[in-house]
């Protein structure tokens, strides 16, 4: 095994680091960053848990390898708030307690952020399929969607 | 010490061999050793734990809880959850 | 492992070619790194070929359009003349996985990974897709039903790459569909999949058809008799109803835990049905 | 009348901060990534952990040799049975964790390394050699009970028989619950309906997979940092375990990524302490998912037949049901609390229940919400709904003539005291929803449920910090918001605002013992001792104002979050805010707390009614839910959100147990679908909003009323869901999960009974 390095921009801050070829980006900022806001709940991609961004597009880090990040701009949970404000989702994920356990939140954080981008006035429905793939086993999901719907309309009339 | 009709249920009335006797006590504790007492096959199932039902409040454990004259009193198998 | 990320497809090909030990392609990734983290394979070389700047657009090409394999499927369904002239198509590749997989997941890799469930490969079929495929001994082209051998077995050479994926022009009133059968609403591997490519002529009669069937025989089937059951009709109840049975009838499904037998044989012909439906009506027929 | 008569209807009229919605503590730390679960902890110099598991489901070990996995590089340590306390006090559980003299199950723990990394660790499992004697297994619930079954325990003989059973068998023990005589309450009945019901084994499924961190100094001095629903528990056991005293073991619970019964037991946690003590450095470990899949707790599954008979005026003559239970590879199928729950939303005069833990070759089970009363009350009420439509009467008027009411008999016994199914029925009927129009191939189905709720050892405290605000120290780790219900309720109690109190989930060296997370115990139990502790507090606040003022304290009541004079006799004195008395504590005899421990009891039991549509695809058989109302008892709401998120959440994992969840074993007797891909938990987009009405018949054992909400909400869906699409598919569906193949098979069936 020979590490390989690695230079890339973690939330708009250039980062090097070394990984082993089989290590995935999930392993690599859990590990060896400490960003253990991505959570490890399934490793196959099913659970959406370990969501990040790169280049801006939702991903699963357990479904990439550390060695691919460099030159690209990966997005995680903790680059989501501007310092101590929360962005719309966060805060209305806390108004709807849309929570429970909370391992599920920071891949829905990312997640519903990632759509407001791409889609500000989704219909439940695209809510509802966007998030299929974040799974969440305490919530129903009822809370969840309220609060992504309410944190659209709020970016909508900023 | 008062005398209490107590019905057993599950698998206390099952390896106690019958489903209602009379058995004194002024509280929990003196209750589960009356019920010993007459029904020694018990005694590993008290031990792990029984629920003891006394007007239809469930105790699990506490020994103290005194029991009223002519409560309903029942002694079933010990709850959990999830 | 070594994990290598060379910017031609002529690279990829030699590094692949010389490698003695097993060597994988990496491109969206979906399926290697899960194969990966269980232990199930364990290789000694990885060729991510995302940094080949060939295999990573969509291309207008005399009229039809052609795919890098590194292309993610969400990037398709993002291609409004793409989802236009092929709707069906980007619907296989938009139903794998989440729209977390849609990120990275790739057409080609699908493809290669020869599952017989494969969500994007019964369109292609229907829309009979050809692959380019590049290998040490040159570039050649391949119908894209001809790739998968059997579930997890391709009929690539040792060292050859898919580089695209081509659709072919598409005729005036044409129209294509795909429909998947899965307990869920999402996150499932298709139980039965349809694929439905057709053209019409002036009238609203099928002139061309093409059904793929997925899930339901060790490799996507090109089903001849269920494209011929519709030929010629304007996909009246007759005709709809010989298109089930064909479909049903080429089904060579197994029982697993995802669905029986005859489940699959009878929902066969149900979304045959349907996706034709739906192909009719993108192609103008009323 | 017995019981703790504790709740006080005159404070309960004007609640102030009871029935709020602030926001929880731990939830900015939440959203931002912050919070630290099981995995998210490392130690200096931390090893990792991996567990070989048996790939057969019953063989035996002839023998183990780990030699060449320890003269691998990097390789620290590795554990077997042997490693453990063979007196440990729960053989079953010393048995589970590590394999001794056979493999039990697919996944059973053999062998466990701890090495520099992961991948060191998974290549240093392969290279251990264990030698094993297959033997025949079984996994099916009926088949382990046939006299010819392979057998798990060669001392395993029935209990629960009239007469000890000359062989050994799999058949655990055998439950009985009910009075009256059924046989004569089916003669007067003028409609019987006895039908068979499947239920396939599900998982909790919570998200984050088991994951600890242990630390064991060669002095014995230990710490494990782990995410489990009660770390009491967990030090307890390990201890046994382990063979060390109780003290030496400091355990943290971390944030906890659900576990709806499933972290109440250990699995992993004694392997990372043995690993720990043999390397002598601290060692990581975490389950896989799939590991979670086969070698964690799943609950039972179950094969049933129940008997139902009815007068054309809707009265319930008899009830009689009978259940086969398999809990895994160990006693302990929850078949007596099935039994026990099976009727218990009715006033019977005649009612039996027969159960029967069985063990079989699978993971041995763990408690999962409301154990064993999902399953036996989705066959019953799936009859009732049968026997409502053949004597033309609507579903809501049969249960609401036959429920069970305050001081009803209990099927199970006991006499029910205050409780609340009627108004969940009277309410779910008056709901829209029920009133609403369906389309074709739409149906709609009822059902309620019942689940007992406990109380339990419990143990807090609670400090008035030096500028007047609160910190509580609980013992129950919070898994669904429980620290903003602390807050609120000594908020409440103290009449402070909500901000000013702060809880935190402390270590087991800093509280006394508390029972887990379970049950259903937490706001009613820990809140109930902080309402005390805060009592307390109050008390002391109260003297030491008095001590000020120079007035006897009797003279001072609290009010507002001050101390005030009772009256013109008692002083002529402005009220003392707590700040003030806390800003002078040094001064007047120290720091200001209050604690309470106790067992606590009068939980009060819950009940739920559900009301669920869905289309079924008649060609495919796919289910889809139209609209979904979830009405149940909470005794009162102390944080509505928290509340309505149980209902919810226990709603959809129902709704799951239904439609699409099940564990599948293979001929081969291993697991077919140990991934998220395969168990198919509901998504997002399979959901429509999950509505919940909230009804509040106070519990008199809670100062205010609290009933346990945590599990009776997956309780009723089964038979909800069966109703619904029963209804919807014009063919009665009894074999869960009703995926699409199964849904299609008996449309077929009815198809070719009309012909």
């Amino acid at each position: 095994m020979s590490g390989i390095h690695v230079s890339t921009t973690i939330n708009g801050d250039q980062i090097d680091y070394v990984c082993e070829p089989e290590e995935t980006m999930l392993d690599v900022l859990r590990d060896r960053l400490g960003m253990t806001g991505a959570k490890e709940g399934c490793s196959t991609g099913d659970c959406g848990a370990c969501s990040i961004t790169v280049d801006g597009r939702l991903t699963c880090s357990c479904l990439m390898l550390g060695a691919e990040a460099g030159g690209h701009e990966i997005g995680t949970v903790e680059g989501v708030a501007q310092g101590n404000e929360l962005h719309p989702v966060q805060q209305k994920i806390l108004d709807h307690a849309a929570l429970q356990c909370g391992v599920c939140t920071p891949g829905i954080v990312v997640a519903a952020k990632a759509l407001l981008e791409k889609n500000p006035d989704p219909t439940e429905t695209e809510v509802r399929y966007w998030l299929a793939g974040n799974l969440c086993r305490c919530t129903g999901y009822d809370k969840i969607i309220r609060a992504v719907m309410d944190a659209a309309q709020e970016l909508r009339s900023a | 010490m008062p005398v209490h009709q107590v019905t057993l249920s599950g698998i206390v009335a099952k390896t106690a061999g019958l489903t209602a006797l009379e058995l004194e006590g002024n509280n929990i504790r003196q209750l589960l050793k009356s019920l010993e007492a007459a029904c020694p096959d018990l005694g590993p199932l008290i031990a792990k734990g029984v629920a003891v039902s006394i007007d239809g409040t469930l105790y699990r454990d506490d020994w103290f809880q005194p029991i009223p004259e002519g409560a309903e009193v029942f002694v079933i198998p010990r709850l959990a959850g999830g | 492992m070594r994990y290598e990320a060379p910017g031609t497809i002529e690279e990829a090909a030699t590094l692949l070619a010389r490698e003695s030990g097993i060597a994988r392609v990496l491109a969206g990734g979906t399926d290697l790194l899960v194969q990966l983290r269980a232990g199930m394979i364990e290789p000694d070389l990885v060729v991510d070929v995302k940094r080949i700047p060939a295999m990573m657009d969509i291309v207008e090409e005399n009229g039809g359009f052609r795919i890098g394999a590194g292309v993610s499927c969400a990037r398709m369904g993002e291609h409004a003349a793409l989802v236009a002239a092929w709707p069906g198509v980007v619907e296989g590749a938009e139903l794998i996985g989440s729209t977390q997989v849609q990120g990275r997941a790739t057409m080609t890799g699908n493809l290669c990974n020869c599952g017989p469930a494969a969500d994007s490969v019964p369109g292609l079929v229907a829309a009979k897709a050809v692959a380019t495929v590049v290998g040490p001994e040159g570039r050649r082209e391949i119908l894209v039903k001809d790739i998968p051998a059997g579930p997890g077995k391709s009929n690539l050479k040792k060292g050859e790459i898919v580089e695209s994926i081509f659709l072919p022009k598409r005729p005036e009133r044409s129209g294509d569909a795909y429909l998947r059968f899965i307990p869920r609403t999402e996150m499932d591997i298709a139980v039965v999949g349809v694929g439905v490519s057709l053209t019409l002529d002036a009238d609203g009669t099928i002139t061309e058809a093409g059904v793929g069937l997925g899930a339901v025989a060790p490799t996507v089937l090109d089903v001849e008799d269920a494209a011929k059951a519709i030929i010629g009709s304007k996909l009246d109840e007759a005709a709809l109803e010989k298109l089930a049975a064909a479909a049903s009838a080429a089904c060579n499904p197994i029982n697993d835990k995802r669905g029986t037998i005859e489940f699959r044989v009878d929902v066969a012909g149900v979304l045959a049905k349907r996706a034709a439906k739906i192909a009719y009506k993108r192609a103008g027929g009323k | 009348m017995a019981g703790n008569q504790e709740f006080d209807a005159d404070r309960a009229q004007d609640f102030r901060v009871v029935g709020t919605r602030p926001a929880r503590p731990d939830g900015m730390d939440k959203v931002t990534g912050k919070a630290r679960f099981g995995a998210d902890m490392n130690m200096p110099g931390q090893l990792i952990g991996k567990i070989l598991r048996s790939p057969h489901p019953h063989a035996r070990i002839k023998s183990i040799d780990a030699s060449e996995a320890l003269a691998m590089p990097g390789v620290k340590a590795v554990v077997t049975a042997e490693d453990f306390n063979a007196d440990a006090k729960d053989r079953d559980v010393l048995t589970n964790i590590m394999a001794r003299d056979k493999a039990l199950y697919e996944g059973h723990a053999v062998a466990a390394v701890a090495a520099t990394s992961r991948i060191k660790a998974q290549q240093a499992l392969k290279r251990i050699k264990v030698n094993y004697e297959i033997l025949p297994h079984v996994t099916d619930v009926d088949a382990a009970m046939q006299p010819d079954a392979p057998i798990l325990h060669d001392d395993m003989f029935t209990q629960g028989l009239d007469e000890k059973p000359a062989k050994p068998s799999n058949i655990n023990a055998r439950h009985e619950f009910g009075h009256g005589d059924v046989e004569k309450g089916f003669a007067q009945a003028d409609i019987v309906i006895e039908r068979d019901f499947k239920t396939a084994a599900t998982h909790q499924g919570y998200i984050e997979p088991h994951a600890c961190v242990a630390n064991v100094g060669a002095d014995g001095m230990s710490e494990l940092w782990v995410c489990t629903q009660g770390h009491f528990h967990v030090r307890s056991q390990c201890a046994s375990l382990l063979g060390m005293d109780v003290s030496r073991l400091r355990v943290t619970a971390s944030e906890i990524g659900g576990g709806f019964g499933g972290k109440t037991t250990v699995f992993i946690e004694p392997v990372a302490l043995a690993l720990s003590r043999k390397a002598g450095r601290p060692v990581k470990l975490v389950m896989t998912r799939e590991e979670v899949f086969k070698a964690s707790g799943p609950t039972a599954s179950s094969s049933m037949r129940v008997k139902i008979g009815v007068k054309k005026d809707g009265t319930i003559t008899a009830g009689e049901a009978s259940l086969n239970y398999q809990g895994g590879a160990f006693p302990g199928a929850p078949a007596d609390f099935g039994a026990m729950s099976a009727f218990a939303c009715y006033d019977l005069e005649n009612v039996k229940a027969v159960a029967f833990d069985v063990v079989t070759n699978r993971p041995k089970g763990a408690a999962y919400r409301a154990p064993g009363a999902p399953m036996s009350v989705f066959a019953v009420e799936s009859v009732v709904d049968e026997l409502a439509k053949e004597i033309g009467m609507d579903p809501f008027d049969l249960r609401l003539k036959n429920a069970a009411r305050d001081g009803s008999k209990s099927s199970y016994g006991p006499k029910f005291g205050k409780i609340g199914l009627v108004a969940c029925l009277e309410a779910a009927k008056a709901h829209p929803h029920y009133a609403a129009p369906l389309g074709p191939n739409q149906g709609r189905g009822v059902a309620s449920g019942f689940w007992f709720n406990f109380g339990g050892e419990t143990c807090s405290n609670l400090n008035v910090n030096e500028d007047g605000t609160i910190t509580l120290a609980v013992g129950t780790p919070d898994i669904g918001g429980s620290r903003a219900s602390m807050c609120i309720m000594v908020a409440e109690e103290l009449e402070v605002p909500y901000e000013r109190v702060r809880a935190i989930v402390a270590d087991t060296s800093a509280l006394g013992f508390n029972d887990t997370t379970e049950g259903s115990r937490v706001t009613f139990s820990s809140g109930m001792a902080l309402i005390k502790a805060a009592r307390k507090a109050k008390e002391e606040m109260c003297k030491r104002a008095a001590m000020m003022w120079d007035i006897p304290a009797e003279a001072v009541y609290w009010a507002e979050g001050a101390a005030h004079p009772s009256g013109p006799n008692a002083g002529d004195f402005e009220p003392m805010t707590i700040e003030e008395i806390a800003g002078s504590a040094a001064k007047t005899g120290g720091p200001i707390a209050g604690h309470h421990e106790y067992n606590a009891d009068g939980a009060g039991v819950s009940f739920g009614t559900h009301i669920v549509d869905t289309e079924v695809d008649p060609e495919t058989g796919y289910v889809k839910i139209l609209r979904y109302t979830v009405v149940q008892d909470a005794g009162k709401a102390i944080h509505p959100d928290y509340v309505e998120g149980q209902f919810q959440g226990g709603a959809v994992q129902g709704i799951g147990w239904a439609l699409n969840e099940e564990y599948i074993y293979g001929e081969d007797g291993r697991l077919q679908n140990a991934t998220f891909l395969d168990y198919r938990l509901p998504v997002a987009s399979d959901l429509p909003m999950i509505d919940t009405v909230i009804v509040e018949v106070p519990n008199p054992g809670h100062p205010y009323g609290v009933r346990g909400v945590g599990e009776t909400g997956i309780v009723p869906p089964l038979a909800a869901l069966a109703n619904s699409v029963s209804a919807a598919a014009g063919v009665r569906l009894t074999d869960l999960p009703m995926s699409p193949p199964k849904v299609l098979k008996a449309i077929g069936a009815t198809k070719l009974a009309a012909e």
